[in-house]
C-alpha cells in the first residue's frame, strides 16, 4: 500500500507535471491536499484530496449521548467552533422542544460574533500569508487571542469552549465580564486602521488578490458557495437575517457585499463583516445586562435523557458560510444520526477545484485561503 | 502500547568519547554542537490534527517562539521538530510517517494533545491511530486538548533542556528497533506497506545499527517492496526522485 | 427558530399549490420555514426540477443519508433553499437498501457531486449519473461502508488496536496495598468490549 | 604574497560574520514591526552550527552537494573582490564586471543542485530564481555600466579611491542619484525580499529551491544568505557610498543599505513572477538609463 | 460598501505606516505561562473528603478516559453510601470538557486552573493520574472549572409525590401516598445516575440502578423481574421499606435522594398481578427436589426463604400462629402506610410458587419443634418481634397501660377495644408514630377529635422515626414534646390513669456511650391522659422453642446466636427474621434470602452424601 503520492509521480503527459499541495504544504489550509496538474505556469486540473483529518466524527456522535456530543461538535471546525456547538444545541433543543432562556440566547450571540470575528482575523493572516506578507498573519494572530482570552475567562478553554449545552450555556458571565468585551472591542476597532494601512491599502495585495479566483453570481449559486464568499459575488444573503435564530432578528446590522467575486473582494467583504460583528456586539454588550433570567433551561439527567423521535435541520451563519446540522433521533439517549454540513464541504472541493483549474501556481494558495476553506469540515 | 516498558532508554550522549580518550576541543564541540542543537530548533509546519490551531498563537507575537530559536520550516528536509498536533487519521499517519524519515537526524517528535497517547476523544474512532509512539519514537508529550501556547512553549523548552543535556536521543531508536515500529506500521497499513526511504540502509550508514533493526517485519518489507522508479529528470541529469533510495542498491 | 417570522401565508400557499401536481407527496410544516416534504423515490427528478425551475430553489444545502436497517431502507433527505422564498424544503425519500442505487441529481444541482460521493463513500450507496463515484475521504480504507448501522466503530477499533499501557508508580503503590483498578471505563460500555 | 593569502582567508570571514549580522537585523526587523521581542543575538550562528552538525545528511548525489559549493563558493569568491578597510584582497585584478559575473554563480550553481533533488517545487523555485536575476541583472549592468562610465574605471578600489577623495559631495550618491536610486532599487530586487521574494515562495511553492535541502545544505543556503547580503550591500556602499573609511562607518553603511529594503520587505506581499520583471526592469532601467545619459552629457 | 480609500488600487505607501511600530513596545508575554483565568478548565483535582466513589464521573465521560481505582484505607461504608474508589484519569483520552465536574454529584471533582504538563516518552504514565487535592504536581494553582449553583447537571430536587392532605386523611385509614404516574415515575428514574450505591447499602443488594433504568425506559415488566430477583415483599417495600438506599443514594449527598422505594412501588403497581405472578414464578425449578422444609413464622423472612426455597423444588411449608401471614407487616404497620391487599398480594405471589402456609398453627401447642424436625428435612424459625418492652416506670402494670405492639395488632384484626379519649405515648420510633397516628385516626372517626401526644428521650431532631413520620404526624394534630424522660404514671385516688410525669432530659448517653439518661427534675411535667402507651422497642417471644431447645442452644446477648449464613449451633435449624437482626422489613427478606440458600446448600450436600 505505497502512499499515491509516491505513486502517480512519473504518470503525467511530458509537457506537464504534477504537484502536489499538501497534505504539509503551507499553501494549504490545515491538513488537506490539492493535486494539481502544471503546464508551465498554469493549472490545468486540480483534484482535491481530503481525508487527512477524517475522525467518523458522525458515527462517533451515534456512539455517544446527547449530551456527551457537546465536547465532539467544536472539533469539527477548530477555528471557529462556536457555531458549531450552537448549531447543535439548536438542533437538540428543537428536537426536544426546549425553550432556551432570552439571556442564554444573547450570550450566544455575543459567542458567535466574537468567534466570528477570530476566525476573520485569522483570515486575513492565512490570506496574506499566501501572498508572502507574514505580518497581518502575527497582528492577526495576536489580536484573536485577546478574543481568546475573553473566551476563556467566559468558558475556561482557549480554543473548545464547549459552553453551549442543550438549554442554554454553561456558565453565567463572569463579573464585570462586558466590561471587558467592551474594552477589548475598543481595542480592536482601535487596530482597524492598521489593518487598513498594511492590507487593505496595500498596493501590492491588492495587485495580487484582484482577479483571483473570480467567479460569477450564477457560477457561485450554481457550486453551492455560500457565506462571505457568496456575499462577495453580489447576494446579500446571510442566515442571520433570513433564516433567523436565536435574537438576530432583534439585532440592527447589513449584510456587506461585493460584487467582483474574487479573492480580493472576499476579503473586502470578511473585512466588512468583521465591522458588523463589532457593532452586534456593541448591541449585545448594551442589552446584555438588562436581560436577567437562567441561563438555562432546566434539562433532564444528561446520563438518561431520551429525545423524542424525530428530525430537525439547523442552520447558523458561520464566519465559512452556511453550516447545517441534520439531526435524527430515533427516540433514544443518543443520535440516531448527525450529518453536518460543513460550508467548506463545497468550498474547499469542488468550488476549489473549479477555481483552481486554469489559475496560475501562485494564486493556488491563496485561491483556498480566500474561499476561508475549513479542511476538517469537509473530512468530519 | 504493552511493549512500552520494554523501550530501553537510549543512552545518554552515545556519540561522546568515553573517557579520558577525548581531547578537550572535541569536548568544546560537542557542547557547542548540543548547545546550538537546542537552541535552533526547525519546526515542521505540519498541521497534522486540531491542537495546530494553538501553534500560530505560539509563533505569532503574543508568545514568539523564535525567542527561543523556534521557527517553523516549510519541508521535512529543513526541520528539526516533528510536531503531531493531536489524532492523526491513518491517512495522516503514512504522510507522517514518510515526513519523520524523510527529516534528517537529529529529530525529535513531539506528541501534543491527548490524541498522541491514548487516542484521546477519538478512541472509538475506526479512522484514527491511537498512540504514536507505536509508530515512531516520540521525545516529548504535552498534555492538554489542546495544551495552550503556553504548555507548548514549555514543552518546546523542556525538549531544548533535554536536546542541551543529551538526552532526547529517541531518534536512534527508530533506527534500532526499526523492526519494531515497522511491525506496528504493517499492522495497521496491510503488509505490503513500504516507505521510499531506506532506514536500513541509513542505520547502517550511520552506525546506528542495532540487533533490532531487522526481524521479520523487515524480512516481510523485503518480501512485498516493489522497487521504486528512479524519477526520471527530463533534463538528462539522472538521479533519484525525492528522497528514493532504492533499497536493492545499498545491500 | 421559534423567534423566526413565519413565511407570508401566500409563500407557505402558493408553495403547497405548486407542489401539488406531485403526485404521491405529503407535506408538512416542520417549522415557519421548513417544508417537510415526502415523497416516492422515483418522482423526487420531477419534484427537483419544479422547486428549481418554478419556486426558485436554487441552493441544494445538503443531501443527507439515514440508514434504517430494520426496515431495510435508506432514507434520503435533499434539503433545498430557495434564495426567494426563504423557506427551507426537506424531500425525503426512502430506497431499499440492496441494491442501494438511486439517481444523481447533479445535473440539476451540482453541489450533489460532493454529497453524492460522501453518501457512497460512507454509506456504500451509489449514484448513477454522478460525475465522480471515486473514494474521497476514506481512500485508505477498506473496510465496510463505516456509516452503516451494522459497523460496530468501537468494537472494530477494540480489535485493531492496542492501547498505552500506563505503570505509574501510585497505581502499583496502591496494587502493593491491596488496591487497583476496579472498572476500567470499557467496563461500563455495553458494546464493543475487547 | 602572504599577505594577500591572510586577506583572501580574513575577507571572507569578516564578510560572513557581517553577514549574520545582517541576517539578524532581518529577523529583529520583522519581529519589531510584528510587535514581538525576535531572536536571540546569535541565532543565525546557532542555525548553521546545528544544521551542519545534524548527523544524517539526505544528499541526493554528486551535483546537488556540488551546488551548493558553487552557491557559497561564488560569494567567497566575491568576497575576495570586494574592498573592505584595509583589505583589497584581489579587487584590484578584478573589475565591477568580474564581480556581476562571479554573483551569478551562486544561482547558476544553486540550479545545479536544485536540478539533482528533482523535486517540482525546487525546479520551478530555481526558474523563478533565474529570472529574477536576469530581471536584476539587466538594470545592474546599466548601472555599472553608468558608474564605470562616470569614475571611467569598473576596478573598485579606484571607484572608492575617488568617492573618498572628496567626502560626501563626491560620494557617487550625491554626483549620481538617479543611478544610485536604481541601484537601490536593483539591490532590494537582488536580496530577493518582499515584494521581489518570488523563488523562495513557501506558500507557493515549499520554498522552493531549499525544498529538498537540509542539513549541510541548508547550512550552505544559510551561509550563502549571509554572504549574499552582505555583497550586494558593500558593493552598493561602494559604488555609491564611498565604500568604508574606516570599519565604523563601512559597517554603518553597509546596515543602513540593509535596513532600506528589509524595513519595506515586511509590509508588502510578494509579486507574481512577471511582475517583478515589469517591476524591474521598468524602474531601475528607466532610472538607470537616464541616469547614465545624465553621466554621459 | 466601500469605506476605505485606493480600495481599487491600493497604495504603495500606505503600507510603510506600520513602521510606526519600530517605536513601540512589542506585546510578547514573558516565557513563564500565565495565571490561567478564573473558571479555567485544567487538570483535574478531588477533593477525597467529598468523594464517595460512586463514578459517575465515569458514566459521563465521553472519551472513556475515568477509571476507578479502589484505594485500601479510604473509609469505605455502604450504608451511608461511601466507597474507597476514587477515580483516576487518563490524560490520553481526557478532553477537558467538564462534564465530569458538572455532573458530580457530591462536587468533589473540579478542574484546576494548572495547565501545564510535559514528559518524555518514558514517564509516559504520567498520563494516569489519580488526582486529589494537590493538584497534578503537587503545585496549588487553584480551582479553576468547579461547580456552580446553576451550572449542575444534576437534578437535585425529586419529583414531588402527591399525597392525601391532613384534613383528608386523618378521619380514616387510606392510603395517604398516591404513587407516581407515569410520567413522574419517568421523570424521577431519569435522575438516577446508576452508581450502585443503593444496591450496596441495601440489605438485600436489590438491583436499584437496574431497574430504575428499567423504569426509565419504559421496560415495567423487566424492572419487575429484576425486583424479583432480590426481593418477593416488593409491594410491602415499595411502601414501607426503611430505604437504605436513599440514605446512600449520591445524589443525596446534595440534594433529595432518588425516590427508589417510590419507584419500586410504581413498578410493582402498573404491571397486572396476574403478570407478576408470572414474572416471579420464572426460573422455578421444573422438578421436585423431594425435601421438605418447614418455616416458623409467615413474616417477611420466612416468607422470603420459602420462597427461595419453594422456587428451588423443595416442598415449603409456612407455620403462622396468627389468622393471617405477613408477620408483622400486616399485624405492626398501619393500613394507611401499608394497605392489606398489598400485603395480600405480595403473599399470593409466594404462594403460587407453591409455599404452602399454614395459619393458626401455634408451635409448641399445636406442633412441636421436635415434630417437625421429624418430619422435615430443614427447619427454620423466623418470628417477628412481637412483643413490647415495657418501662418498668411506677405504675406502668396500670390496665390502661399499653404495649404499642399489642394496640396494633388488635386494630389490624379489628378487635375492640376502649378507645382512649387521650393519649399518650412513650417512644420516638416509627411504632410510636405508627400507634400515635392511628389512634388519632380512631379518635377523628369516633370522637371527632385528635388528642394524641408523644414523648421521647430525644429531641425532635434525633428520633428513630422517619421524618416524613414525624412532619405527618405533626400536621394530623399529634403532640410531640421531646426531651421528656418518663418517671412513672400518675393514678388518681380512684385508681384511674390520669397522666404520665416526666422529666427533663439533659443527656441519652454517658461518656461511654452507655445509655445512663440523666434527667433534670425541675423540668417535671405531668402530661394529662387517660392512656399510656409504651412504644420502646419490642422482643421476640422464643417461648415456642421449649425448653430443652432453649438449653440446648447457644444464645448472645438475649438472641439466638447464629453462623454467617443464619444456621444456629443446631444444624437442622436455621433461624431469620427480626428476631435475629432487628427489625427491618428489608432485612429480614436479606436473611431470608441467607438462610434460603445456607439450606438449599445443606440440602444439596445431604443429598450428595445420601
Amino acid at each position: 500500500m505505497r502512499p499515491e503520492n509516491y505513486q502517480s509521480v512519473s504518470q503525467p503527459p511530458s509537457n506537464e507535471f504534477e504537484l502536489f499541495y499538501g497534505p504539509n504544504h503551507p499553501g494549504i489550509e490545515g491538513n488537506y491536499a490539492l493535486k494539481v496538474r502544471v503546464h508551465g505556469d498554469e493549472v490545468t486540473s486540480a483534484r482535491a484530496d481530503g481525508g487527512y483529518l477524517h475522525r467518523g466524527f458522525e458515527k462517533l456522535m451515534e456512539g455517544r449521548l446527547w449530551i456527551q456530543n457537546i465536547a465532539l461538535v467544536p472539533r469539527i471546525c477548530v477555528p471557529d467552533p462556536v457555531p458549531m456547538e450552537v448549531c447543535y444545541s439548536l438542533a437538540v433543543e428543537e428536537l426536544g422542544g426546549i425553550e432556551v432562556p432570552l439571556r442564554a440566547q444573547w450570550i450566544r450571540v455575543m459567542q458567535l460574533e466574537l468567534s466570528r470575528i477570530a476566525a476573520h482575523l485569522f483570515f486575513f493572516g492565512g490570506h496574506a500569508a499566501t501572498t508572502g506578507m507574514y505580518t497581518p498573519m502575527f497582528w492577526g494572530i495576536t489580536d484573536r487571542d485577546l478574543i481568546l482570552d475573553l473566551f476563556e475567562e467566559l468558558s475556561g478553554g482557549r480554543v473548545y469552549h464547549i459552553y453551549n449545552i442543550p438549554g442554554g450555556v454553561r456558565r453565567d458571565l463572569p463579573p464585570g465580564y462586558l466590561e471587558r468585551v467592551s474594552k477589548t472591542l475598543d481595542y480592536l476597532e482601535s487596530r482597524l486602521p492598521d489593518y487598513d494601512n498594511l492590507l487593505f491599502t496595500n498596493k501590492v495585495f491588492v495587485h495580487r488578490a484582484t482577479g483571483i479566483g473570480a467567479m460569477t453570481q450564477e457560477q457561485a449559486l450554481e457550486w453551492g458557495v455560500t457565506g462571505p464568499n457568496l456575499r462577495a459575488t453580489g447576494l446579500a444573503f446571510d442566515v442571520r437575517r433570513d433564516d433567523p435564530y436565536l435574537v438576530y432578528d432583534q439585532l440592527d446590522f447589513d449584510i456587506p457585499v461585493e460584487a467582483a467575486g474574487d479573492a480580493w473582494a472576499r476579503s473586502l467583504v470578511r473585512r466588512s463583516e468583521l465591522k458588523e460583528s463589532l457593532r452586534i456586539l456593541r448591541q449585545v454588550v448594551a442589552k446584555l445586562p438588562h436581560i436577567g433570567g437562567a441561563i438555562r433551561a432546566p434539562i433532564p439527567n444528561p446520563l438518561a435523557w431520551n429525545l423524542p423521535a424525530g428530525d430537525v435541520y439547523t442552520r447558523v451563519e458561520s464566519s465559512k458560510g452556511e453550516l447545517a446540522y441534520y439531526v435524527v433521533s430515533n427516540g433514544g439517549d443518543k443520535p440516531y444520526r448527525v450529518h453536518v454540513r460543513g460550508p467548506s464541504a463545497m468550498h474547499a472541493v469542488q468550488v476549489l477545484e473549479h477555481l483552481a483549474t486554469g489559475a496560475r501556481i501562485e494564486d493556488v494558495a491563496q485561491i483556498m485561503f480566500s474561499l476561508d476553506a475549513c479542511p476538517p469540515e469537509v473530512d468530519r | 502500547m504493552s511493549t512500552l516498558q520494554s523501550i530501553p532508554v537510549v543512552a545518554t550522549k552515545a556519540e561522546k568519547p568515553s573517557g579520558g580518550t577525548g581531547n578537550l576541543l572535541a569536548n568544546v564541540f560537542d557542547e557547542l554542537t548540543a548547545f546550538c542543537r537546542s537552541r535552533s530548533l526547525f519546526m515542521l509546519h505540519y498541521c497534522t490534527g486540531c491542537g495546530a490551531i494553538e501553534l500560530p498563537p505560539a509563533m505569532t507575537s503574543r508568545f514568539d517562539m523564535e525567542r527561543l530559536g523556534i521557527q517553523p520550516m516549510v519541508t521535512p528536509r529543513q526541520a528539526d521538530i516533528l510536531l503531531v498536533t493531536g489524532y492523526v487519521s491513518t491517512k495522516t499517519l503514512k504522510r507522517i510517517i514518510l515526513t519523520y524519515e524523510q527529516m534528517n537526524s537529529p529529530k525529535y517528535v513531539i506528541g501534543i494533545c491527548s490524541c498522541t497517547v491514548n487516542g484521546g476523544m477519538y478512541w472509538q474512532s475506526y479512522a484514527t491511530a491511537k498512540v504514536l509512539a507505536d509508530y515512531m519514537p516520540v521525545d516529548m508529550y504535552i498534555a492538554g486538548c489542546m495544551p495552550r501556547p503556553e504548555a507548548v512553549i514549555s514543552g518546546l523548552r523542556e525538549l531544548m533542556a533535554n536536546i542541551r543535556a543529551g538526552r532526547s536521543d529517541n531518534w536512534r531508536d527508530y533506527y534500532r528497533r526499526y523492526d519494531h515500529y515497522l511491525g506496528n506500521q504493517q499492522r495497521l497499513f496491510g503488509e505490503n506497506w513500504q516507505t521510499p526511504t531506506d532506514v536500513i540502509g541509513e542505520a547502517r550508514h550511520y552506525g546506528q545499527f542495532g540487533p533490532e533493526t531487522l526481524g521479520e517485519h523487515t524480512a516481510l518489507l523485503e518480501r512485498h517492496q516493489t522497487p521504486l522508479l528512479p524519477f526520471e529528470m527530463r533534463l538528462g541529469l539522472g538521479g533519484e526522485k525525492t528522497g528514493v533510495e532504492n533499497k536493492g542498491d545499498k545491500r | 427558530m421559534k423567534l423566526a417570522a413565519s413565511p407570508p401565508n401566500n409563500v407557505s400557499a402558493s408553495l403547497e399549490f405548486l407542489l401539488q401536481e406531485i403526485p404521491g407527496l405529503r407535506t408538512k410544516w416542520a417549522g415557519p420555514r421548513r417544508l417537510r416534504v415526502d415523497l416516492p423515490a422515483e418522482t423526487l427528478p420531477a419534484l427537483l426540477e419544479l422547486l428549481k425551475g418554478r419556486a426558485g430553489y436554487v441552493h441544494l444545502s445538503a443531501i443527507s443519508c439515514v440508514d434504517w436497517p430494520t426496515q431495510n431502507e435508506f432514507e434520503l433527505v435533499y434539503h433545498l433553499w430557495s434564495y426567494e422564498l426563504n423557506v427551507l424544503v426537506m424531500a425525503h425519500i426512502r430506497i431499499p437498501r440492496d441494491p442501494g442505487v438511486y439517481l444523481s441529481v447533479y445535473d440539476l444541482y451540482h453541489p450533489a457531486a460532493f454529497f453524492e460521493r460522501d453518501i457512497h463513500e460512507m454509506f456504500g450507496l451509489y449514484f448513477e449519473g454522478s460525475p465522480d463515484m471515486g473514494k474521497f475521504i476514506l481512500t485508505e480504507w477498506d473496510g465496510p461502508p463505516p456509516m452503516r448501522k451494522e459497523f460496530d466503530s468501537e468494537a472494530w477499533v477494540m480489535n485493531q488496536f492496542e492501547w498505552q499501557d500506563y505503570r505509574p508508580d501510585w497505581l502499583a503503590e496502591i496494587e502493593a496495598k491491596g488496591g487497583g483498578i476496579t472498572t476500567r471505563p470499557q467496563d461500563i460500555r455495553k458494546d464493543g468490549k475487547p | 604574497m602572504m599577505h594577500i593569502l591572510i586577506e583572501l582567508a580574513v575577507m571572507p570571514l569578516v564578510a560572513f560574520t557581517i553577514g549574520m549580522f545582517m541576517v539578524l537585523m532581518m529577523r529583529k526587523i520583522a519581529a519589531k514591526i510584528q510587535r514581538r521581542v525576535g531572536p536571540p543575538l546569535l541565532q543565525p550562528l546557532y542555525d548553521i552550527v546545528k544544521l551542519y552538525a545534524k548527523k544524517t545528511q539526505s544528499s541526493h548525489g554528486l551535483l546537488h552537494d556540488i551546488g551548493i559549493v558553487m552557491a557559497v563558493g561564488g560569494y567567497i569568491a566575491a568576497e575576495t573582490m570586494l574592498p573592505v578597510p584595509g583589505m583589497n584582497g584581489i579587487a584590484d585584478k578584478a573589475g565591477l564586471l568580474t564581480l556581476a559575473y562571479v554573483t551569478m554563480i551562486p544561482s547558476l550553481g544553486l540550479a545545479l543542485g536544485v536540478g539533482q533533488c528533482a523535486n517540482p517545487n525546487g525546479s520551478i523555485g530555481i526558474a523563478r530564481a533565474l529570472t529574477a536575476m536576469l530581471a536584476y541583472d539587466i538594470p545592474f549592468v546599466v548601472i555599472i555600466f553608468g558608474a564605470s562610465w562616470f569614475y571611467g574605471s569598473n576596478n573598485l578600489i579606484e571607484v572608492i579611491a575617488a568617492q573618498q577623495a572628496g567626502g560626501i559631495a563626491s560620494w557617487g550618491v550625491t554626483k549620481m542619484p538617479l543611478l544610485a536610486i536604481a541601484g537601490l532599487f536593483t539591490l532590494y530586487a537582488m536580496l530577493g525580499k518582499q515584494p521581489f521574494e518570488i523563488y523562495v515562495a513557501p506558500a507557493e511553492i515549499a520554498t522552493g529551491p531549499m525544498v529538498e535541502m537540509g542539513g549541510k545544505h541548508l547550512g550552505g543556503l544559510f551561509v550563502m544568505q549571509c554572504f549574499q547580503l552582505f555583497t550586494a550591500s558593500a558593493v552598493y556602499v561602494s559604488m555609491f557610498l564611498g565604500g568604508g573609511e574606516n570599519w565604523l562607518f563601512f559597517i554603518l553603511k553597509l546596515f543602513a543599505v540593509v535596513a532600506i529594503p528589509m524595513s519595506m520587505a515586511f509590509v508588502f506581499p510578494r509579486y507574481r513572477t512577471e511582475d517583478v520583471l515589469a517591476v524591474v526592469w521598468r524602474w531601475p532601467m528607466v532610472l538607470g538609463l537616464a541616469g547614465v545619459w545624465l553621466v554621459m552629457h | 460598501m466601500s469605506d476605505i480609500d485606493y480600495k481599487d488600487r491600493g497604495s504603495l505607501l500606505n503600507p510603510l505606516k506600520s513602521w510606526a511600530f519600530f517605536g513601540r513596545p512589542p506585546v510578547t508575554e514573558p516565557l513563564e505561562p500565565r495565571a490561567a483565568s478564573a473558571n479555567y478548565r485544567g487538570f483535574h483535582v478531588n477533593d477525597w473528603e467529598k468523594c464517595v466513589g460512586c463514578s459517575t464521573c465515569q458514566k459521563v465521560c465521553d472519551n472513556a478516559a475515568i477509571t476507578m481505582v479502589r484505594i485500601p484505607g479510604l473509609p469505605v461504608d455502604p450504608v451511608k453510601g461511601v466507597r474507597d474508589e476514587r477515580p483516576a484519569i487518563d490524560y490520553g483520552r481526557c478532553c477537558w470538557c467538564g462534564l465530569c465536574v458538572d455532573i458530580c454529584p457530591t462536587g468533589s471533582l473540579a478542574l484546576s486552573r494548572e495547565y501545564v504538563h510535559t514528559c518524555t516518552e518514558e514517564q509516559i504514565s504520567s498520563y494516569f493520574v489519580l488526582p486529589d487535592s494537590s493538584g497534578m504536581h503537587g503545585k496549588p494553582f487553584g480551582l479553576g472549572w468547579s461547580k456552580t449553583a446553576d451550572a449542575d447537571l444534576v437534578d437535585l430536587g425529586r419529583q414531588e409525590m402527591r399525597e392525601l392532605e391532613p384534613e383528608q386523611r386523618i378521619g380514616n385509614f387510606a392510603e395517604i401516598v398516591a404513587g407516581y404516574d407515569d410520567q413522574q415515575a419517568l421523570l424521577e428514574a431519569s435522575r438516577c445516575v446508576q452508581c450502585g450505591m443503593c444496591h450496596d447499602a441495601c440489605p438485600t443488594h436489590m438491583h436499584a440502578p437496574e431497574y430504575i433504568r428499567a423504569i426509565w425506559q419504559g421496560q415495567i415488566e423487566e424492572a419487575v423481574r429484576l425486583i424479583y430477583e432480590t426481593n418477593p415483599f416488593a409491594h410491602v417495600c415499595g411502601r414501607v421499606c426503611t430505604r437504605r438506599c436513599e440514605d446512600a443514594c449520591s445524589i443525596g449527598k446534595r440534594g433529595e435522594p432518588i425516590a427508589i422505594r417510590w419507584l419500586k412501588r410504581y413498578a410493582m403497581d402498573a404491571v397486572p398481578h396476574e403478570r407478576i405472578k408470572q414474572i416471579a414464578a420464572a426460573g422455578k425449578a421444573t422438578t421436585a427436589s423431594g425435601r421438605r422444609v418447614a418455616i416458623v413464622g409467615a413474616g417477611p423472612a420466612g416468607l422470603t426463604a420459602a420462597f427461595d426455597l419453594a422456587k428451588k423444588g423443595h416442598a415449603v411449608t409456612v407455620f403462622e400462629a396468627l389468622a393471617q401471614p405477613g408477620g408483622m407487616t400486616r399485624w405492626g404497620i398501619p393500613e394507611y402506610r401499608l394497605p392489606y391487599d398489598r400485603i395480600d398480594r405480595d403473599i399470593d405471589v409466594i404462594r403460587s410458587v407453591g409455599v404452602d402456609i399454614r395459619c393458626n398453627v401455634k408451635i409448641g401447642q399445636d406442633i412441636t419443634l421436635e415434630e417437625l424436625r421429624n418430619t422435615h428435612d430443614a427447619v427454620l424459625i423466623a418470628l417477628g418481634l412481637q412483643q413490647g418492652r415495657q418501662t418498668r416506670i411506677p405504675h406502668s402494670e396500670h390496665e390502661k397501660v399499653f404495649r404499642a405492639v399489642d394496640l396494633l395488632n388488635k386494630i389490624t384484626a379489628g378487635e375492640p377495644f376502649e378507645l382512649p379519649h387521650c393519649a399518650v405515648v412513650i417512644g420516638g420510633g416509627n411504632v410510636a408514630m405508627d400507634i400515635a397516628r392511628s389512634l388519632a385516626r380512631m379518635q377523628k372517626q369516633q370522637y371527632g377529635q385528635v388528642d394524641v401526644v408523644v414523648t421521647a428521650l430525644e429531641d425532635q431532631q434525633h428520633f428513630m422515626a422517619d421524618p416524613d413520620e414525624i412532619k405527618e404526624a405533626l400536621e394530623e394534630g399529634i403532640v410531640i414534646r421531646d426531651n421528656c424522660g418518663p418517671q412513672g404514671c400518675e393514678i388518681s385516688a380512684s385508681g384511674k390513669l390520669i397522666g404520665l410525669k416526666t422529666w427533663k432530659v439533659l443527656s441519652i448517653f454517658d461518656e461511654h456511650n452507655r445509655f445512663a439518661p440523666r434527667y433534670d427534675q425541675a423540668g417535671e411535667t405531668i402530661h394529662a391522659c387517660d392512656t399510656v402507651i409504651e412504644a420502646i422497642g419490642q422482643f421476640a417471644d422464643t417461648s415456642l422453642l421449649g425448653d430443652a431447645l432453649t438449653e440446648s442452644l447457644e444464645w448472645n446477648r438475649g438472641r439466638l446466636k447464629i453462623d454467617a449464613a443464619g444456621r444456629t449451633s443446631e444444624s437442622w435449624l436455621w433461624a431469620a427474621g427480626d428476631m435475629v437482626s432487628g427489625p427491618d422489613v428489608v432485612t429480614a427478606v436479606a436473611d431470608g434470602h441467607r438462610v434460603a440458600a445456607s439450606i438449599h446448600e445443606a440440602m444439596s450436600v445431604m443429598e450428595k452424601t445420601k
